[in-house]
């Protein structure tokens, strides 16, 4: 029983940060209707970001919770630059042409930041510097709690709230929810439909930053092809809780997540990798929409 | 052209691509021998998945996955089963060899046609960037279920593979994937695959049964890659999972994308273009890859229709170009 | 326009290509690994002890009085492309020697290549033993799986004194599966208890559902053979989840990176290896001192083992005082207590490498020499 | 003997009742037009003949076989056809394919056959192109039968989609505003090239026109369609004196 | 271009394409401040893309578009609202995911008068009262007539100088026909003017002052909404005969 219970922890943690990752999925896809593939190599920009930024402010070495804020901040902002720059030149020009062209496009894109990271950053994986110590704050009948792993599902609830509050309560989060409806007639509201989806890359690169440095907390170790596998799985999350809904991806993300552990603890590691894909498969048959996403029926 | 002549030509090209074999193969540089053979082999992938991407309108990244069932199929067919049927055949090698390699070929293209049903049926309810992710996933899966197969190797790989690939069978099911692909393409089921593409609904309204051509283009498109895994198998003597990630799906997709979808002459030209750049990129080294992705970002954002577009290459249209060269060359 | 531009960037390349072939009397020596990729950090640091080797045999005036050069090709981590590298090196280059590659997976598609082009091949740390079997060009200069896993299986029985052991294996990765296999099958042989088995992929940075499994088992010891990019964070989440029970692993161990990541976690760890960083022989502290100073980090195991297979080769070449490829295999095969810096080398019938294995400690956040294992005659 | 009969049919989308207890009867050889303001239902029903949408209550009867749940194209090979309302030609493909993909229910040529090119595939081959040149001259279209059919103007485009409707070889044509988008003298010729198909295929026709003009010239019988409701039934004469018509559709005189 | 006869919005001579297919061949026409000026039509007939081209949602290939004497061709749509044109556009196109209120808050994204938008958002709820009642519902779940008045009110929101409507009376009953406009000439007696697009040609000529007819591209007709109504070419085309 603590065992399920343990794994259970175990793949929450984990699973909050595919859903932080599939936040940005979410978001790009509502707006644009890409698969940003970069996306996931964006969120290893935020790690890499983060340890860099770590190292040079001396933080590494005596860390403390604010100065943890301010790596997770730096990251961020950084990130979010990077995601807009990607969306200026790769994904612009590409506004009108098939959204496969888009897509080979952020395939390309994503194969640059790899290949471009293990040039800049090195190949062998870094250790993340530990902005916050490790600690047990809950250790009873076997089961154990860390402190990071509460910090992450607590970050990644945070900011998922901060998101949805923003994307339901401003001007802009109602323009960008206009235009993920229908760019057209958001444009003829006045909206500045390229305002919108830069500043909607912006967001979403800047959650994956976070992702990136909550991982690094977690899991301290990183390099530049982190990406390649929790991307992918994070676009299953996002789809599975239904694409362009942000509860949703949250949900995904969890769920993928706590299946994956699941899955290790009780069937094989092997299938870890095949569990996500095996259960996007399943609720896209039963249900195409994702959990939490409205279907539409084509008009004919 | 009656059976007779076509039959005789069938022989004529096998004979050509013998003889070619027979007076290449020695004297060529094993390296461009190696990169002709990827060549083919990644032609072979091109053509098959624009079957499925390009002129059925489905999106499918999975084409590693059934290059993988194809590969290992046959790998272990011609490597269990082959010297058994050597042995039990009483007929000279140079025959009962190409027999044995060529059943082991068309049993994992069976194998891997299998999976496209399998992958197809998805295909029936769900669309665009939905089923790509599925057919991901579906390879992805493949590739788990493989590394958990001891008698084919695992995670260790499968050596020992028989070599019998060379430059005659890649040269043959290269020129029969074009082929057939294009036979059907222009065929009535060529126009209802090409149907499905433009409008599903109209096109079940004229009488297209789109769920049958959708899950045969898949069907088809997976015997053609299986029959490619088999050929790559069968050449290195060695296949591992690590071949097959859905980055090899992904190459596969730029060829069609860059050649122009439902353009086979387009997938021709880019599945050759996309195996020489990364071996012409080799002099700039660490920064190869890193050209490859800068080169294919700035070629689809230039060219987002593919080199040909829906266009397939054709002497006409070259005359068409250079008269007009010429016409303005003149007129300047 | 377009075609017009591309057309510009593949004269460029051309150019690239071609105006580089200056002839010159040199020694080509080939070298393929993974310098992209996931794997891309074992081919890099094959690659530096490789350079090294060659700066220093250059520094003492080459061979035969030639200069050597060593032409590097990467293959992505991927069997086919290791194929191409290896075909290239070959034919396009015509190098008369290669060496590469870590994983066992590349070696193996690419050692048929060399078996059939008469050009003999050593991998520094290709453990898989299918590899040298390939045919009589191919030689390997690190121990093998199966001694790897004997050794390890007899030093935690007899001296460890564990009796209880669970094994959690990198299922992506062949080595890791081999040496976990023959670890099992002697330790099961010495009297042992496998009492979990467990498994991860490459890349994976969460291990806790696998270790929260292994947890219940009782185990007394838990055996990890895997490389040092998983086994640091591995070993950290074990702790993490209150495992205190030594972990224990292979030469896939070595590197610096294995205690910045793992930390603390790591103490009183065990691993076996080729050598030790503070073997206090001048040959082992020079090599890493000058690593140091050159690359600005200690040097993993891939290191010394590319060094080695580079002097393996050069020393056969000096022996064979002849470039031809077969005679300078026929010296390779003949090596014999050769000082490497990961132990001493002697290519045995199987052209596999005998040698010592070291069984390091991990004490204080350094790596602490025990002792060494010999080769057990096997009956 | 009747070609066609809807009985009480009902379809709801997401709890809208989009049609409600639709009824119809269509002899064979009649003309019929269905009218009504845009979001009446109309292309709803058409949906529901040709087994878009399977109906949620009633009967649909076709030949009196029932044809409730038959696929689309399994509805194609019992002998309906027809036109979309928003024009959905296969644009990529040239003119001539459009009507070729159509004759596809009467082709033989198996997959083999057509990869191995027999002299049964060509000869098929040849007599579908014929075939369809020929349907295409009817509406004027085979001059451009290598045209890209998304290049063509909205007037041919719309002539297309029914040239490729009758290539199915139907007994029943449904119609979805054919006449929209062209100019009066196309509409007037439309006009007489429907009656012409009519007669020349011994078609049954049911319309959805806007067009009063059209539908009130060759429409035998018209059936008048509001909020998924008919409201009214008869030949033209009635129809356009019924005040509940008028009303709803008409605007409120007619001068 | 000096502003002649107080004319505020102007196109001259253009022609639009989508991909080859001609679909504007040299449109002219000229709406004077405060007028209320319909295009008739089949469907298919360019009227939608007239509107759309004024909207900056399509790009003139030729020709140009001018708003009070200003060029507008190559504005961007939300440049085109800011101006002050706005557009209540074909089939509604309702924001269905968010409400009603938020809808309207959308329409008045440019604006910054938080006070004026205030009173404007008042100004709607009297003119359509449905809206009122709705205001927290989703837009989706609405009926097709409130979601038009929904789709006007989100126009009027940007405080526009013109309004251009694409077929208000899609799919609704005559009565609601009826009321929205009703509605739309209040909108015009309080000096906004108006483009409407329509199909119910006898109802949109008998609001307008004056009408064009469109036929595949090309504007056939021009006059004085009442003379339109009495053409017999246009009686017979659009009115039923």
């Amino acid at each position: 029983m603590q065992e399920l219970i343990q794994q259970l922890i175990n793949g929450i943690t984990w699973g909050s940060i595919y859903a932080l990752i599939a936040l940005g999925y979410t978001m790009v896809y509502g707006v644009l209707k890409l698969i940003n593939f970069a996306h996931s190599d964006v969120y290893m920009v935020g790690a890499f970001a983060g340890y860099y930024s770590a190292h040079w402010l001396g933080i590494a070495e005596n860390p403390s919770v604010p100065k943890a804020i301010l790596v997770m901040l730096i990251s961020m902002i950084v990130c979010s630059c990077l995601g807009v720059i990607i969306e200026r030149l790769a994904y612009k020009p590409l506004r009108k042409s098939s959204r496969l062209t888009a897509l080979i496009t952020a395939i390309g894109v994503s194969l640059l930041l790899e290949n471009g990271g293990q040039l800049v950053f090195g190949a062998d994986p870094k250790f993340f510097p530990q902005l916050i110590e490790g600690q047990e704050i809950w250790s009873k009948s076997g089961i154990v709690i860390s402190n990071l792993q509460l910090i992450a599902l607590i970050a990644s609830l945070t900011l998922m709230g901060i998101l949805q509050l923003f994307v339901y309560k401003t001007r802009t989060g109602k323009a960008m929810r206009a235009v993920s409806y229908n760019i057209q007639v958001a444009s003829l509201m006045g909206i500045s439909t390229d305002k919108i989806i830069t500043i909607t890359f912006a967001i979403g690169s800047a959650l994956a930053g976070a992702a990136g440095v909550l991982v690094g907390l977690n899991n301290p170790k990183i390099d530049p092809i982190m990406g390649l596998l929790p991307g992918l799985k994070a676009f299953v999350a996002a789809v599975l809780g239904g694409i362009g809904n942000i509860p949703g991806a949250m949900l995904g993300g969890l769920i993928i997540g706590v299946a994956e552990v699941m899955t290790v603890g009780y069937l094989s590691s092997t299938f870890r990798d095949a569990i996500a894909f095996g259960i996007l498969i399943a609720i896209l048959i039963f249900r195409p929409a994702g959990i939490l996403g409205k279907s539409t029926t084509e008009k004919v | 052209m009656n059976q007779l002549k076509k039959i005789l030509l069938i022989i004529l090209f096998l004979g050509l691509f013998l003889v070619l074999d027979l007076l290449i193969s020695p004297r060529m540089n094993p390296y461009y021998l190696q990169i002709l053979i990827y060549c083919g082999i990644n032609i072979i992938l091109a053509v098959s998945l624009n079957l499925i991407n390009g002129f059925t309108g489905q999106f499918s990244i999975g084409h590693a996955g059934f290059m993988a069932i194809g590969g290992y199929t046959s790998a272990a067919f011609t490597f269990y089963l082959g010297p058994k049927i050597l042995e039990t055949l009483f007929l000279p090698l140079w025959f009962s060899k190409p027999l044995v390699f060529v059943a082991g070929l068309l049993l994992g293209g069976t194998l891997a046609a299998f999976a496209g049903l399998l992958v197809g049926i998805p295909s029936l309810r769900l669309r665009g960037d939905y089923l790509a992710i599925v057919t991901l996933g579906f390879g992805e899966i493949i590739r788990v279920f493989i590394l958990n197969i001891d008698a084919i190797g695992g995670a260790r790989g499968f050596s020992d593979v028989p070599k019998y690939t060379s430059l005659f069978w890649v040269l043959g099911f290269t020129v029969l994937t074009i082929v057939v692909v294009r036979n059907l393409v222009y065929s009535t089921h060529g126009r209802a695959f090409l149907s499905v593409r433009e409008d599903e609904v109209a096109a079940e309204a004229m009488g297209i049964n789109t769920t049958w051509y959708k899950v045969t283009a898949f069907v088809i498109g997976a015997f053609f890659a299986g029959i490619a895994g088999g050929l790559l198998g069968h050449y290195l003597q060695y296949l591992h999972t690590n071949s097959f990630t859905f980055i090899k799906s992904f190459e596969v997709v730029m060829m069609v994308v860059l050649g122009g979808m439902g353009s086979i002459t387009g997938s021709i030209l880019a599945a050759v273009i996309l195996t020489l750049l990364p071996e012409v990129l080799r002099p700039v080294k660490d920064y190869r890859m890193v050209f490859y992705s800068i080169l294919l970002v700035i070629l689809m954002i230039t060219r987002p229709q593919g080199i040909f577009g829906v266009r397939e290459f054709n002497w006409d249209w070259l005359k068409k170009i250079f008269s007009r060269k010429k016409a303005q060359a003149e007129g300047a | 326009m377009f075609w017009q531009r591309l057309s510009v960037i593949m004269a460029a390349i051309f150019l690239l290509i071609f105006g580089c072939g200056k002839k010159e009397d040199v020694i080509k020596i080939g070298e393929f690994g993974s310098l992209t990729g996931l794997t891309a950090t074992f081919g890099i640091n094959t690659d530096r002890g490789i350079q090294m080797a060659v700066e220093k045999i250059n520094q003492e005036g080459g061979l035969l009085g030639k200069k050597v050069v060593v032409i590097v090709e990467d293959d992505q981590g991927k069997p086919e492309e290791a194929a191409t590298a290896v075909k290239k090196l070959i034919n396009q280059d015509k190098v008369i020697a290669v060496l590469g590659e870590v994983a066992s997976s590349r070696s193996l598609a690419a050692a048929p290549i060399c078996q059939e082009a008469k050009i003999p091949m050593i991998t520094p740390s290709s453990t898989n033993p299918e590899v040298t079997r390939k045919g009589d060009y191919i030689f390997r200069v690190c121990f093998i799986d199966p001694f790897q896993g004997d050794v390890m299986a007899r030093f935690t029985y007899n001296d460890l004194k564990i009796k209880k052991v669970a094994i959690l294996r990198d299922i992506k990765n062949d080595y890791s599966v081999g040496l976990a296999n023959y670890f099992a099958e002697d330790y099961k042989k010495l009297g042992g208890q496998i009492v979990g088995d467990e498994s991860y992929s490459e890349g994976d940075i969460d291990f806790r559902a696998q270790l929260t499994n292994l947890k219940s088992k009782k185990a007394e010891a838990i055996f990890v053979p895997g490389y040092y990019t998983e086994v640091g964070l591995l070993v950290r989440q074990a702790r993490d989840l209150g495992i205190r029970i030594p972990i224990i692993g292979g030469d896939g161990w070595d590197s610096p990176k294995l205690i910045e990541i793992g930390g603390k976690a790591l103490e009183g760890c065990y691993y076996s290896n080729h050598y030790s960083p503070d073997d206090p022989d001048p040959l082992v502290q020079s090599f890493v001192l000058e690593f140091k100073a050159k690359y600005g980090e200690l040097p993993d195991a891939m290191a010394p083992l590319g060094y080695d297979a580079a002097m393996v080769l050069f020393e056969a070449i000096k022996r064979a005082g002849s470039l031809d490829p077969a005679k300078v295999r026929d010296e390779i095969a003949k090596t014999k207590e050769f000082s490497g810096i990961a132990g001493k080398v002697t290519i045995d019938s199987l052209r596999n490498a005998e040698k010592p294995a070291v069984i390091i400690k991990i004490e204080n956040q350094q790596q602490k020499f025990v002792k060494w294992m010999y080769p057990e005659k096997k009956s | 003997m009747a070609l066609l009969e809807l009985k009480n049919v009902c379809i709801n989308f997401g709890g809208l009742k989009a049609v409600d207890k639709f009824n119809l009867t269509l002899q064979k050889g009649e003309l019929v037009g269905l009218i009504g303001p845009n979001g009446a239902g109309k292309t709803t029903v058409f949906n529901m003949i040709t087994g878009v949408y399977p109906p949620t209550e009633g009967e649909i009867r076709f030949a009196e076989k029932r044809t409730n749940s038959l696929k689309p194209y399994k509805i194609s090979a019992v002998g309906i056809s027809r036109t979309f309302q928003n024009i959905r030609l296969f644009g990529e493909l040239p003119v001539i394919d459009n009507v070729l993909v159509a004759f596809h229910q009467h082709t033989h040529a198996g997959l083999l056959a057509s990869v191995w090119r027999s002299k049964k595939f060509w000869q098929e081959e040849q007599s579908l192109v014929k075939k369809a040149t020929g349907l295409l001259a009817i509406f004027g279209l085979d001059t451009l039968k290598n045209e890209i059919s998304k290049n063509l103007p909205y007037g041919q485009q719309r002539r297309l989609e029914i040239a490729r409707a009758l290539a199915t070889e139907p007994k029943l044509l449904l119609l979805d505003e054919p006449a929209a988008g062209m100019n009066p003298q196309e509409t007037a010729k439309l006009m007489l090239l429907i009656k012409d198909i009519q007669k020349k295929f011994d078609l049954t026709i049911l319309l959805i026109e806007h067009d009063m003009q059209v539908v009130m010239g060759i429409c035998e019988r018209i059936l008048v369609l509001d909020y998924g409701v008919t409201i009214a039934e008869g030949p033209p004469e009635k129809i356009k004196k019924d005040p509940k018509v008028i009303e709803a559709y008409l605007g409120e005189e007619i001068h | 271009m000096p502003i002649e006869n107080n004319v505020i919005l102007e196109l001259k001579d253009v022609d639009v394409y989508y991909g080859a297919i001609q679909a504007l061949k040299g449109i002219s026409l000229s709406i004077k401040q405060g007028e209320i000026v319909t295009m008739i039509g089949a469907n298919g007939a360019g009227k939608s893309t007239t509107l759309n081209t004024i909207s900056g949602l399509n790009r003139p290939k030729k020709g140009n578009l001018f708003f009070k004497g200003q060029t507008i061709d190559r504005t961007p749509p939300h440049r085109i609202v800011e101006l002050g044109i706005s557009q209540v556009p074909e089939g509604r196109r309702i924001f269905a995911n968010l409400s009603v209120l938020e809808n309207l808050e959308l329409g008045a994204y440019i604006r910054r008068d938080r006070h004026k938008v205030k009173q404007d958002l008042e100004k709607i709820f009297t003119l359509f009262p449905r809206l009122k009642e709705r205001v927290k519902q989703n837009a989706g779940t609405l009926s097709g007539g409130e979601q038009q008045m929904l789709s006007i009110g989100r126009a009027l929101m940007s405080n526009p100088q013109v309004l251009l409507l694409d077929e208000p009376s899609l799919g609704l009953a005559p009565m609601l026909v009826k009321s929205i406009f009703k509605a739309l000439e209040e909108i015009n007696r309080e000096g906004t003017t108006i483009l409407l697009v329509e199909q119910n040609a006898y109802m949109a000529l008998n609001l307008a002052h004056r009408g064009y007819v469109m036929e595949t591209g090309k504007i056939v007709l021009e006059d004085q909404a009442k003379n339109l109504l009495n053409n017999q070419k246009v009686k017979e085309a659009y009115l039923g005969g």
